[in-house]
């Protein structure tokens, strides 16, 4: 068993991310454990170039229907997603489950508008109050990709519980950090996590909604399951835990190194060239989502060491 | 991870497929459904009003805060406070919170809390309902044991008594026994304020809601002992604190009263008042 | 040739380049604002484009409502005033700044409506304006939306408080890095119903009032500004002081110490 | 698109030379002499009230009965935005300008000529103000090279009259407590004076005078006895004597706020401040006169020690605050002139001072039914009570015995300023005939707790009208004519030497009356409720009137049958400006 999933994953590596061709996602599912696939994003950042295509969403095949996690960028995105799905079963989808509200992860709703998406409250809360924003943010950022996408609120709330399709329980375990309510899902059955925001894997994190603090705590309740196969939201699959780790490293040198400079009087201008250490060249988008997250992070930061003085 | 009661499921899954439009429609203004749509419960709560609504710390804190706070949780909605500065009379207080809005603009909030749940009263503000009443309140004197022994208003020593302004412990004191007490009444702009002046010695009793002077005085009430103070032959010694939504909005009423109910059975409420040092009472099912 | 004949060439050459006279030089940012804004920033003084002033913001505002940007003109020597400018902004200026007894460095953070050209110019003692900057991309709306105090109900509780601390001075010329924040709605008056409300002037004095750096802020910048200044104060100081109004009356007003400055107030 | 950059540009590019070389020198504007003869000089309009006695008188008469129907609008200027209710106030026009406020603390000028907008100046208010009768605005000042208003969030704010960029704002009071600002500021002898507005709700009355330069305190007088007044930043006087008419600490937040301004009398260098109603309302709580609630006081300019006062409503039970403005005037009776002053009170009467020293020359009813007393007492200057028409106190549960009182609480006559005519000796009163049910209730809540401690609801007293404008005979107290109205009067008055009077009306309407008469001679819709006060003057020798528009103030905040008659009167915003063009 571990051996095929380490064999698939060479496969999966070795595939680029996004094949060349006018206006498709060229979405090809990889079975990463039994009745388990996932499709592959980029480590990049959204661009025209990649439609979006950046996320890791999933799909598990069960006896009830089929669990789909994540509908990914954009309403062609998500249609593609069902057209695969349909090239592996013929069972109907049962379910959809969105773990947080940054727009790759929700924008494909309107391609499963006829079954129950799920969402945290936190999560669903934030697709509302923000989500018309984020999906013109979206048309700006890959252009025709986006043709059609409209927002779709996800339907169902749910919380922490386990719940069971078929052969298959799955953990529903509510998080905090990434954003303010982040949806981890553990097929307890398979041993496969998908992380639904926390983990990134040789990408490099996103801050915009993002406490420091929390995030760690969300790390660290990860790290305490027993996982076989780990889902990234971004990045390498891997059957390790070391992309936990390597979020880890990132966000508290992140979160340290800003403290530094401010307590050394940096201006925010100066910290978006700061030198990054070379254990994190590898990570994907580097020096972008770095300078993303100094304008995330840095004005609380800025603010605690900046005395009153009248 | 923990299950959560069946009860908030249900709540939530009804709230979540309202707002998918599952459930139908009906026609007109329904504002059940204009809140679970935009996603937000706007709710009115008055400005600095400790324990109940209050700032601190820059934050706004307090029971009805949290209340709130827990029935938008329940409804499956975010909340957005509007704090009202309290007008000449809670008839005032509706107009500018639920039915009309404020004359500076701003709108109108949803759910307007500590409401008074008096017949009488709502029957004269027809554009408001009343309704979802989650504490009873009273008076109480909150004395120096060493200058006061007696809790009883009638015997109330030669010793100032301290009271929040306009109030209704400071008409009812001014008035009472043929106003024998108007000249040792102290008055303070709150009820804090007045709860410091008793702890420093000032006054040697502070006679105020139950509430106010509980949190005012928090663990120092070993103390200063709070004895209940009825006044006869002006009131009724207790009433209840509700809430209200303008007239159209009696489905989110029911909504919110149904919320509410839920929170008094499984505990919540009551754990909110203590959180903030403040003893619940419950209304009795009449 | 006198300064009032060349003043006057140049302004022919600006108003028909067909004419004989020495042209502008051409502008590296391609800006379609340039020919509108060069007359109403710098009249007939002399420009040019000189990389000795740096502009450092992202090539990509993040949150259009607070982009941050530091321009510094050290290079140049002597400069008597500095312009910080989004060429397509509503309003174009986002600060003049004065550096009397300052470095001419200086960052702070603006909200930018639309992808725009972002410039420093500096003038030197001999009236010639250098200008540096870069082009910003941007999702916009930093100008015309309601900015977070809209919503906050507190603002009023807040306005006018300072916050602000400053660091031991380093290398050759002692300057003193200063940075503080003033609490400040900073509302353009674009957003329909909320009238225009900002600081307008800033200034920075030693201990005995000597004004150090003079800051003649605008609409753009961000709600609760932020500056970062590199000031040269007297031996003696025990600390800075910082006053200024906005406009509608209000006043700033706070002392920002230099602990390290023997007995400097706490 | 470039076009609209370059409208910004140009705009943002002027604010930015104007801040560079700092505020341009402005026109020196009014002296204090020109204040001072405000009355007189037809060519301008310098004070609120058209002369800071406040007669609100111009001997200018071009406009006559006879020319009145040929005058005709020039130009209307919208106040803009959302922000169209609530215009109360009265323009000021100097040197080809017209400086108005509008409701929401704004203040624009406008070119006199050809009401084009010169600048405007909109005051950023908090979220959390509450003023307690809508969001009016009554007037600005003007002297020397500054303009000055009061906001709704209790500042007092100067600007340069010619750039309408602020030099100074002032903190009155804090918003946070309920109070506001409202009144136009009084100019005399180099400082600015204002009142006080807001809470019933553990304040006291207020008048300060500022430093016009600075806006500088110069003194604080309270208006309730026992409080401790300043001078020059040290304690000066105590208002009256501790505990003489008031028990225990009460004195400390008696109420009487100022929150109408006040006048001033360079005859005999008086200010005249009218105080507002006691707290709490329930009278039998607080034993005594209560002073100087509901009274006039007169009070010295150079150090606001008080000269005198007269309290119009001892120990009041009613809500009839006494702010109503003084008006002085020359009494000429029995072939002697009296340096008289006259206020026509909320509580219904009509009271002629000696403005020397505070003492009663006459009290006559000015609105059909007076219930609270039967007369007021010329030897004692004292009301002769109806104590059967006192509100009783609560008894037991129940709230106390309610009685039908009038005038109403929102008074026989509100803030809207009268005016008086020293070519007819009449005064012009616009006033209104309603009643209430009022009644002392054991309970009534804020914050979950009691307040007021009373209740009431307004009727009007006839099926017809509810505001009537009268012509009062100050030497007999009879009222010569009246002119009806159905909705409630709540606009200010303008007489001149033409034999005119000039108000405004509800329905819309800026009208003209015949003064020796009262037949109305002209009308004009100006297509939103008129609750401002007209103004008169000449310019390039034809005479020009102006007025504001826009329904609002506290009429419509109140419910019941009032409200019905008011509902449907539409909002505005503009200030309309009438010629009689040269024939």
């Amino acid at each position: 068993m571990r051996a095929l999933v380490a064999l698939l994953l060479l496969i999966i590596s070795a595939a680029p991310g996004w094949a060349a061709g006018p206006l498709s996602y060229h979405l090809k599912p990889v079975a990463i454990a039994p009745d388990t696939w996932v499709f592959e994003g980029t480590r990049e950042h959204f661009t025209r170039g990649n439609g979006g295509n950046i996320l890791n969403p999933g799909f598990i095949v069960t006896d009830d229907g089929v669990i789909v996690i994540q509908t990914g960028p954009s309403r062609r995105f998500g249609e593609e997603m069902r057209a695969a799905i349909a090239t592996v079963t013929d069972k109907p989808i049962r379910k959809v489950f969105v773990s947080n509200l940054h727009p790759d992860y929700w924008l494909g709703n309107r391609a499963f508008a006829d079954v129950p998406i799920a969402a945290l409250p936190g999560t669903i809360e934030g697709i509302k109050t923000e989500g018309q924003g984020m999906t013109e943010n979206m048309y700006r950022l890959v252009g025709d990709w986006m043709r059609g996408t409209e927002p779709l609120v996800p339907t169902e709330t749910v919380y922490g519980s386990t719940v069971v399709f078929g052969a298959h329980r799955l953990r529903l375990i509510p998080l905090e950090g990434h954003t303010a309510a982040d949806l981890a899902i553990l097929d307890e059955t398979t041993g496969v996590l998908f992380a639904g925001g926390v983990v990134f894997s040789d990408r490099t994190p996103t801050t915009p909604h993002a406490d420091i603090g929390q995030w760690l705590e969300a790390l660290d309740a990860l790290d305490a399951l027993e996982v076989t196969v780990l889902v990234p939201n971004h990045g390498r699959i891997r059957t390790d835990k070391a992309a936990i780790a390597q979020t880890r490293d990132w966000l508290s040198w992140l979160d340290r190194s800003l403290r530094e400079r401010a307590e050394a009087g940096a201006d925010m201008a100066e910290l978006l060239d700061a030198p990054i250490p070379e254990r994190f060249a590898g990570m994907g988008v580097l020096r972008e989502e770095y300078r993303r997250s100094v304008s995330h992070l840095w004005p609380r930061i800025e603010k605690a060491v900046l005395p009153r003085v009248n | 991870m923990t299950a959560f009661p069946t009860r908030r499921h249900l709540l939530s899954f009804a709230a979540a497929a309202l707002a998918a439009g599952v459930l139908p429609r009906r026609a007109g203004a329904r504002p059940l459904d204009d809140v679970v749509a935009a996603g937000r419960l706007m709710v009115a709560v008055y400005r600095d009003n400790p324990p109940f609504s209050h700032r601190k710390g820059g934050a706004l804190v307090g029971v009805d805060v949290d209340i709130a706070r827990a029935i938008a949780g329940r409804l499956g909605v975010g909340v957005e406070f509007m704090e009202l500065t309290a007008g000449e009379t809670v008839s005032d207080d509706l107009r500018n919170a639920v039915w009309r809005g404020p004359v500076v603009g701003g709108g109108v909030a949803d759910v307007m809390m500590h409401v008074p749940y008096q017949k009488e009263f709502g029957l004269r503000n027809p554009e408001a309902v009343l309704f979802g009443p989650y504490q009873r309140e009273g008076f109480a004197l909150a004395r120096n044991p060493m200058r006061m022994t007696q809790p009883m208003l009638a015997s109330l020593p030669d010793e100032p008594v301290g009271v929040e302004i306009d109030s209704i412990p400071d008409f009812y004191l001014l008035g009472a026994f043929g106003g024998r007490l108007r000249d040792r009444l102290v008055h303070y702009m709150t009820i804090p304020e007045a709860v410091e002046a008793l702890v420093k010695g000032d006054v040697a009793a502070v006679v105020a809601t139950q509430s106010q002077v509980e949190a005012a005085l928090g663990d120092r009430a070993a103390g200063f002992p709070i004895t209940p103070v009825t006044f006869p032959g002006m009131m009724a010694s207790n009433w209840d604190i509700g809430m209200a939504v303008k007239e159209n909005s009696r489905d989110l009423a029911y909504a919110v009263g149904d919320a509410v109910t839920a929170m008094l059975e499984d505990g919540t409420l009551p754990a909110i008042f203590r959180t903030h040092g403040v003893t619940h009472n419950a209304i009795p099912v009449e | 040739m006198n300064r009032h004949l060349a003043a006057a060439a140049l302004l022919a050459a600006l108003s028909n380049p067909a004419l004989a006279g020495p042209p502008d030089p051409a502008d590296p940012l391609a800006s379609v604002m340039w020919d509108v804004l060069r007359p109403e920033l710098f009249g007939t003084a002399p420009v040019q484009f000189d990389d000795r002033v740096t502009v450092t913001a992202p090539d990509n505002a993040e949150n259009a409502a607070a982009v941050p940007v530091m321009a510094d003109a050290t290079a140049l020597g002597a400069v008597e005033e500095m312009v910080l400018f989004a060429d397509l902004n509503p309003f174009p200026v986002i600060l003049r700044f004065q550096p009397l007894a300052a470095r001419p460095v200086i960052a702070t953070r603006f909200k930018v409506q639309q992808a725009t050209p972002l410039r420093a110019a500096a003038r030197t003692p001999d009236g010639v304006w250098h200008i540096g900057g870069k082009l910003l991309d941007a999702a916009g709306g930093g100008c015309t939306a309601p900015p977070a105090t809209y919503a906050a109900a507190d603002w009023a509780d807040h306005v006018g408080e300072v916050q602000g601390r400053a660091w031991a001075p380093v290398g050759e010329d002692k300057a003193t890095r200063v940075r503080f924040l003033v609490r400040h709605p900073m509302d353009t008056g674009l957003v329909a119903g909320i009238p225009a409300y900002f600081i307008e002037a800033l200034t920075l004095r030693d201990a005995d009032g000597r004004a150090l750096a003079r800051l003649q802020t605008a609409e753009p910048l961000s709600e609760n500004p932020v500056f970062t200044l590199e000031v040269q104060p007297g031996a003696g100081a025990r600390s800075l002081t910082l006053d200024g109004r906005d406009n509608q009356g209000g006043e700033v007003k706070a002392a920002i110490p230099l602990p390290w400055v023997q007995g400097a107030l706490p | 698109m470039k076009r609209l950059f370059r409208t910004c540009l140009l705009a943002s590019a002027m604010a930015a030379g104007l801040g560079l070389s700092g505020p341009a020198l402005a026109a020196e504007g009014p002296s204090n002499d020109d204040l001072l003869n405000d009355a007189k000089s037809t060519g301008d309009v310098l004070t609120y009230g058209m002369g800071l006695q406040a007669q609100r008188f111009s001997p200018l008469d071009k406009l006559n009965p006879d020319t009145v129907k040929g005058l005709v609008p020039v130009w209307s200027f919208s106040f803009g935005g959302e922000k169209q209710r609530g215009q109360e106030s009265q323009p000021i026009i100097h040197d080809g300008t017209i400086y108005v406020t509008g409701s929401y603390s704004r203040l624009y000028a406008v070119d006199v000529k050809t009401g084009q907008k010169k600048w405007q100046y909109d005051h950023r208010l908090p979220e959390g103000i509450m003023p307690c009768c809508d969001v009016v605005n009554r007037g600005a000042a003007l002297y020397k090279d500054k303009i000055y208003f009061a906001t709704l969030d209790a500042r007092l704010v100067a600007l340069n009259k010619d750039t309408g960029k602020v030099v100074w704002s002032k903190k009155i009071e804090d918003y946070k407590a309920g109070y506001s600002a409202t009144a136009a500021p009084l100019i005399v002898d180099g400082k600015v004076i204002t009142g006080n507005s807001g809470g019933e709700f553990g304040i006291i009355g207020m008048v300060e005078a500022r430093d016009a330069e600075t806006g500088e305190l110069v003194w604080q007088r309270p208006t309730i006895e026992g409080n401790m007044g300043t001078l020059n930043g040290k304690e000066s006087t105590m208002t009256g004597v501790m505990n003489a008419s008031w028990s225990g600490d009460l004195y400390k937040t008696g109420g009487g706020a100022t929150w109408l301004g006040g006048t001033y009398d360079p005859e005999t260098k008086t200010l005249f401040f009218g105080t507002g109603n006691p707290a709490p309302w329930n009278s039998h709580l607080r034993p005594g006169d209560n002073l100087y609630t509901s009274s006039t006081l007169a009070i010295d300019p150079a150090n606001g020690d008080i000269k005198w006062h007269y309290q119009t409503t001892p120990h009041d039970g009613w809500d009839f605050d006494g702010v109503n403005e003084l008006v002085s005037f020359d009494l000429k009776k029995d072939g002697q002139t009296i340096k008289a002053g006259a206020k026509a009170d909320r509580n219904g009467f009509f009271y002629v001072l000696d403005r020397t020293n505070g003492k009663l020359l006459s009290a006559s009813p000015f609105v059909t039914k007076i219930t609270w007393a039967k007369e007021i007492d010329v030897k004692t200057g004292r009301p002769v009570y109806n104590d059967d028409n006192r509100p009783g106190t609560p008894v037991g549960a129940e709230k106390g015995n309610s009685v039908f009182a009038a005038p109403a609480f929102l008074g026989a006559k509100n803030w809207m300023p009268m005016a008086y005519s020293p070519a007819t000796e009449l005064f012009y009163v616009p006033a209104n005939e309603w009643g209430m049910d009022i009644w002392n209730e054991p309970i009534t809540y804020k914050k979950g707790a009691a307040y007021l401690g009373a209740g009431f609801t307004i009727k009007p007293l006839y099926d017809d009208y509810i505001g009537a404008l009268r012509a009062i005979d100050p030497k007999t107290g009879k009222i010569v004519w009246e002119y009806k109205n159905p909705a409630p009067l709540w606009g200010g008055v303008l007489t001149t030497g033409g034999n005119l009077v000039f108000t405004g009306t509800p329905e819309g309407y800026l009208k003209a009356f015949d003064a020796k008469s009262g037949k109305e001679v002209w009308k004009f819709n100006t297509g939103s409720g008129v609750v401002g006060s007209p103004v008169t003057w000449e310019q390039d020798g034809e005479q020009y009137v102006a007025v504001v528009s826009g329904w609002g103030g506290a009429v419509p905040l109140w419910g019941g049958d009032v409200a019905k008659l008011v509902k449907d009167i539409n909002q505005g915003g503009s200030l309309w400006v009438f010629k009689l063009p040269k024939a």
